[in-house]
């Protein structure tokens, strides 16, 4: 792959409890990475990973709390459940289900973030380019209007 | 294809002159534009007629349409008043002088002007939809065109005093032997030195005289819909009522469908109905 | 097959009695592949209804459609109960306001799949259990049943409505509750390509009417995440990205909730097969948290409520 | 100008138009028939069920289409789009005249949409008359036939193993050129079937009065009556061959503003920005829905704005027939009209 694999990042604005890495995430991400914050992993609707996905992401990474610390209670209990099943649904349909990553942070882990991201852009690399979903920036082919 | 060879869809480009706000409650805005091209301004002024709106394009939000509320001997330059409502009117709010925008027009037919010549007019406004008919007073009102026609009234009614727009010039023309104006507002407050009460109710107690007049209403659907019978009551034929519907618009040229009022298209045939031609319609607003 | 009689004659009953306000049916439409829903309000309006295998929509759509307090009756079949249920968990009708009239149902027949056959001169449709009959202005032709219909009906699980106040003829010995899972595990056994190929080539003949949409009894939201203008979530044309969009998030937002009817497809007037996303999301929910939709009133979609031991994949 | 083609020439007559034309016909799309492009191994279906099942506005009006792009620094420009001449073969007539009835719409002194126009002026149409009736037509009913001539080029009549052709304009004949002259016999025997397609149509409603019944009836319970289920979906207006309503919206990210076909039986269709909807329920929808093609087509145009194709009879979800619609609206009190 000669360019980076485009990340969407959804990471719930509790999940980084070290200054550091937050301030990491806030003003340092590679520019193949793209940050949206949310106030809760629960907020994370299905259309958010969709809209990343057509947007061009190659992956959607989420970075939520701990069950049970969750700041909101059970808000990444919910996102966990609908998320899972958005994810599973979209391999359904030929997505590979690789391309989205949930990770669970402690408030103890210290610097865990960056090695994930790593990671999951090696892992990204390996898959090579999304192409299985139609993106929003290819002008319309196909279908009935052609 | 529109003179300047574009598409009728495409806007033209323009630029914000001036953007303030209007009501002291900061919900409506005023942007006045400048056209990048002198092609384009000469386009527009040749057709331009009070009344007229135009749709205004902020690219990825969408368009609006917006009464014109400037005359055209002001100055080479098109005034809007936006009441913040959909994405399109927020995304006006936002601008500042200098930024770019789209615009088409002016589409419409505008006030048949050319009948009204001899005429006393009546012109009743409320709210925002003030804007085209701050245009047509200015129009009539300059030195140039008032010989033309008779007496002028003016009705003008707001919720509150805040939300009076163009208050400078309204100021001006109280002070203006020329012209009758009476001000109102929905809720007494203190030092309003005008009528209080809604407009249909101004409108019976100024009692216009419906000799030789044209009355002009435009306002919320409400009000519209409780002052065209108060006319009617005083004697205005149903030929000499005019007033100006609004209906969700996309083209703006009779294409979409969309603003289709019986065979009607709002855009195209009108806005401005008398109201011997409403009766006509089916009552689909 | 269901006696009309016995179900026009509780009908009349109901509203003569004004246990019900309007009863939702089905009427003969204008000609006889298209039976027409209906809605009765007095009995001898009832004279017209009909209850065939080619009434082929979802009756509890209409049940979005009345006003929450009106007392509805309503002839129900299996997956139309269910449906009736999940808006009752939902809030959308409360059990007190509805009569249920219960008929056990035999699938319902693919118009289109007698067309095909027999062309559309259609004068009369007789039908039994296993068996079809057209009148047309050629003649008379016999076809089976089974090959008429619907997808979703082969697989149905829940012929019998279940939680009727009267059932009218005799239960039906229920289906193979296994079929769906079946028929979901075939599509997964295909690679990630040959499931995307298939789907971009239902979804792309999409001409977005929204007749999936507004057949759906559940799809009562009165402002659909498509016509939402900021954010706009995906695009509103019949663009390519834009039909994939509405088709992901259509399916996926009857997670737990679908019934698997198939009025969706039957109402799409391109022919885009659509059950084989929601079966998929009806199968996980049976799966992973034992759910099926509609079987009682209390019940909360797995969606609706969360625990903490969750077994799955995010899970640490 | 009469002229006979044998069928076997078809395939061949149609491969030679593919170097000066793009020609679209009907071939078989999964269990339907669909106007697409031409290739080496097209096969034209026309017994399927018996027309296409979107109709050929697609072509001049399709479903998403760019109208303006946004350029850098706020400017906009007109969409470009590269439109080849094109042969339209085998459009039934019904849908023939309903591009002429948009014409009306769509060309106008005073604004012109260019697109349209251009599609237009780049377009053949060759006509295939219906010479068996369809079932949920009712061409002849709203003043249309099976063989109307309206805004074809070229009419074709199916004789069992060949066309007679009827070229109506230079282009067509230009199309045509070199096929064999029809014996008057053969023209007299088309016409025979013309006539017999055109007599077997029913009368599906009577026409008369209908505008003034509709129109004095408004306000009545009818609209009800005949709207009570429907859902509110598009299929009847997007299969329809004269409906032309559309939305523009905004693609932020192509840049573009596109225009897609939309619909007056959406509530979103006249939903306006203070929450006003004038349209509010599918009893006000459907009124519009009729009304502007059985009243306000005839007071624009004093044509009536339905074909009669029998798309929106055939896959209305709930079988709602607009046949049975007017049928009843005939029923419907109403007093003559002197002003006129």
């Amino acid at each position: 792959m000669s360019q980076k694999p485009k990340i969407a990042f959804f990471q719930c604005q509790w999940c980084l409890y070290s200054p550091a890495d937050q301030n990491w995430v806030d003003t340092q991400l590679p520019s193949n990475i793209h940050l949206t914050k949310t106030p809760c992993t629960g907020r994370i609707n299905p259309l958010y990973v969709l809209n990343a996905v057509q947007g061009g992401a190659d992956g959607v990474m989420i970075s939520g709390c701990m069950p049970e610390q969750c700041h909101f209670k059970t808000g990444n209990m919910a996102a966990r459940r609908q998320l899972e099943e958005f994810n599973d649904f979209l391999n359904h349909i030929g997505y590979e289900k690789e391309r989205v990553r949930f990770v669970w942070l402690d408030l103890q882990d210290r610097g865990i973030i960056q090695k994930q991201l790593a990671q999951f852009e090696q892992d990204l690399e390996v898959l090579g380019p999304a192409k299985n979903l139609i993106t929003r920036t290819k002008i319309a082919e196909g279908g009935l209007n052609a | 294809m529109q003179d300047n060879g574009h598409s009728p869809y495409t806007p033209i480009p323009m630029h914000v002159l001036h953007a303030y706000y209007e009501s002291t409650d900061h919900s409506l805005k005023t942007v006045e534009l400048s056209f990048d091209h002198a092609a384009d301004s000469q386009a527009f002024f040749e057709a331009f007629n009070p009344g007229q709106f135009c749709l205004l394009s902020v690219a990825g939000k969408g368009e609006s349409a917006l009464g014109v509320a400037s005359a055209a001997w002001e100055g080479n330059f098109v005034r809007f008043t936006a009441q913040k409502m959909g994405s399109v009117t927020t995304a006006l709010h936002g601008l500042k002088a200098g930024d770019a925008i789209g615009m088409r027009g002016p589409l419409g037919n505008g006030f048949p002007l050319q009948d009204w010549k001899g005429k006393n007019l009546v012109i009743i406004g409320g709210g925002c939809a003030f804007s085209t008919l701050y245009a047509l007073t200015k129009h009539i009102h300059h030195e140039s065109h008032r010989d033309d026609y008779g007496k002028l009234t003016l009705v003008y009614g707001t919720r509150t005093s805040g939300l009076c727009m163009y208050k400078h010039d309204i100021a001006a023309w109280h002070e203006n032997e020329d012209m009758e104006i009476h001000q109102a507002i929905d809720v007494p407050e203190d030092d309003w030195l005008h009528h209080v009460g809604y407009v249909p109710d101004v409108v019976r107690q100024v009692a216009p005289s419906p000799v030789n007049a044209v009355a002009v209403v435009c306002g919320p659907p409400i009000m519209t819909k409780f002052t065209l019978p108060a006319l009617v009551e005083l004697g205005f034929a149903p030929e000499n009522i005019f007033t100006s519907l609004e209906k969700r618009m996309k083209c703006g040229i009779g294409k979409c469908g969309r603003c289709n009022l019986g065979p009607k298209y709002i855009c195209k045939d009108g806005p401005v109905f008398s109201l011997a031609e409403l009766n006509a319609l089916p009552a689909d607003l | 097959m269901p006696d009309l009689d016995a179900i026009k004659t509780e009908v009349r009953r109901l509203l003569a009695d004004g246990v019900v306000e309007v009863v939702v049916a089905f009427k003969p439409g204008d000609t006889p592949l298209h039976p027409q829903p209906a809605f009765f309000h007095s009995p001898e309006e009832v004279d017209s209804l009909v209850h065939n295998g080619l009434c082929q929509n979802n009756l509890a759509t209409f049940l979005t459609h009345l006003p929450k307090t009106k007392k509805v009756g309503m002839v129900v079949r299996g997956c139309e109960n269910r449906s009736v249920n999940a808006l009752i968990v939902e809030k959308q009708k409360s059990r007190e306001n509805l009569y249920l009239l219960g008929v056990p149902c035999e699938g319902i027949i693919d118009w289109r799949k007698i067309v095909e056959h027999v062309g559309e001169a259609v004068l009369a449709v007789h039908e039994n259990s296993d068996e079809v009959t057209v009148e047309t202005r050629e003649g008379q032709f016999n076809l089976s049943r089974n090959e008429l219909l619907h997808a979703s009906c082969l697989r149905c699980a829940h012929r019998n409505p279940i939680s009727a106040d009267i059932l009218i003829g005799e239960p039906l010995p229920e289906g193979d509750p296994n079929l769906a899972r079946v028929a979901v595990e075939e599509f997964e056994s295909l690679t990630n390509e040959e499931r995307y190929a298939w789907f971009q080539k239902e979804a792309e003949r999409c001409i977005r009417c929204y007749a999936c949409r507004e057949a759906c009894p559940m799809c009562y939201c009165t402002e659909c995440f498509v016509d939402h203008i900021e954010p706009r979530w995906t695009e509103s044309g019949a663009t390519p990205a834009g039909m994939q969009g509405w088709h992901i998030v259509r399916a996926f937002h009857q997670t737990g909730r679908c019934t698997d009817c198939g009025a969706c497809e039957r109402a799409c007037p391109m022919d885009i097969k659509m059950t084989y996303l929601t079966e998929k999301l009806n199968n996980d929910m049976r799966k992973k948290y034992a759910f099926e939709v509609g079987l009682d009133i209390q019940t909360q979609p797995p969606f609706a409520t969360v625990t903490l031991d969750d077994k799955n994949r995010f899970s640490v | 100008m009469n002229l006979i083609l044998e069928k076997h020439a078809l395939p061949d007559l149609l491969q030679s138009w593919r170097g000066n034309y793009d020609v679209y016909l009907p071939q078989k799309m999964e269990r339907f028939s669909h106007f697409m492009p031409l290739t080496d191994n097209s096969v034209l279906v026309t017994h399927e069920p018996h027309n296409t099942r979107i109709s050929p506005k697609a072509l001049f009006l399709p479903m998403t289409e760019a109208l303006v792009k946004f350029t850098r620094f706020g400017g906009y420009e007109d969409a470009q789009q590269v439109i080849q001449p094109r042969i339209i073969f085998a459009i039934r007539p019904c849908d023939a005249q309903a591009v002429q009835l948009l014409d009306t719409s769509f060309i106008q002194e005073a604004y012109t949409d260019p697109l349209w126009l251009e599609r237009r002026e780049k377009t053949i149409t060759v006509g295939l008359g219906c010479h068996e009736p369809c079932q949920t037509g009712f061409c002849t009913t709203v003043g249309y036939g099976p063989f109307n001539k309206a805004d074809l080029d070229v009419l074709l009549t199916d004789m069992g193993d060949a066309y007679l052709v009827e070229t109506l304009s230079k282009a067509g004949e230009d199309c045509f050129q070199g096929l064999p002259c029809a014996s008057d016999e053969f023209v007299e025997q088309a016409l025979i079937v013309q006539r017999n397609a055109h007599d077997q149509m029913p009368v599906a409603f009577e026409t008369e009065n209908l505008k003034e019944k509709l129109e004095q009836n408004f306000n009545s319970d009818y609209w009800e009556t005949v709207s009570q289920s429907c859902l509110g979906c598009g299929v009847c207006t997007f299969l329809c061959p004269t409906c032309f309503c559309f939305d523009i919206v905004d693609e932020t990210q192509r840049r573009e503003r596109v225009r897609n076909w939309d619909t007056c039986m959406f509530r979103t269709y006249s939903l306006e920005a203070s929450g006003h909807n004038p349209r509010p329920s599918k009893v006000e929808r459907t009124r519009q829905r009729l009304s502007h093609k059985f009243v306000y087509w005839l007071d624009q145009v004093n044509q009536i704005g339905c074909t009669g194709c029998g798309r929106c009879v055939r896959y209305c979800p709930v079988g709602l027939d607009i046949r049975a619609m007017l049928r009843q609206a005939q029923t419907l009190p109403f007093e003559v009209s002197h002003a006129g």
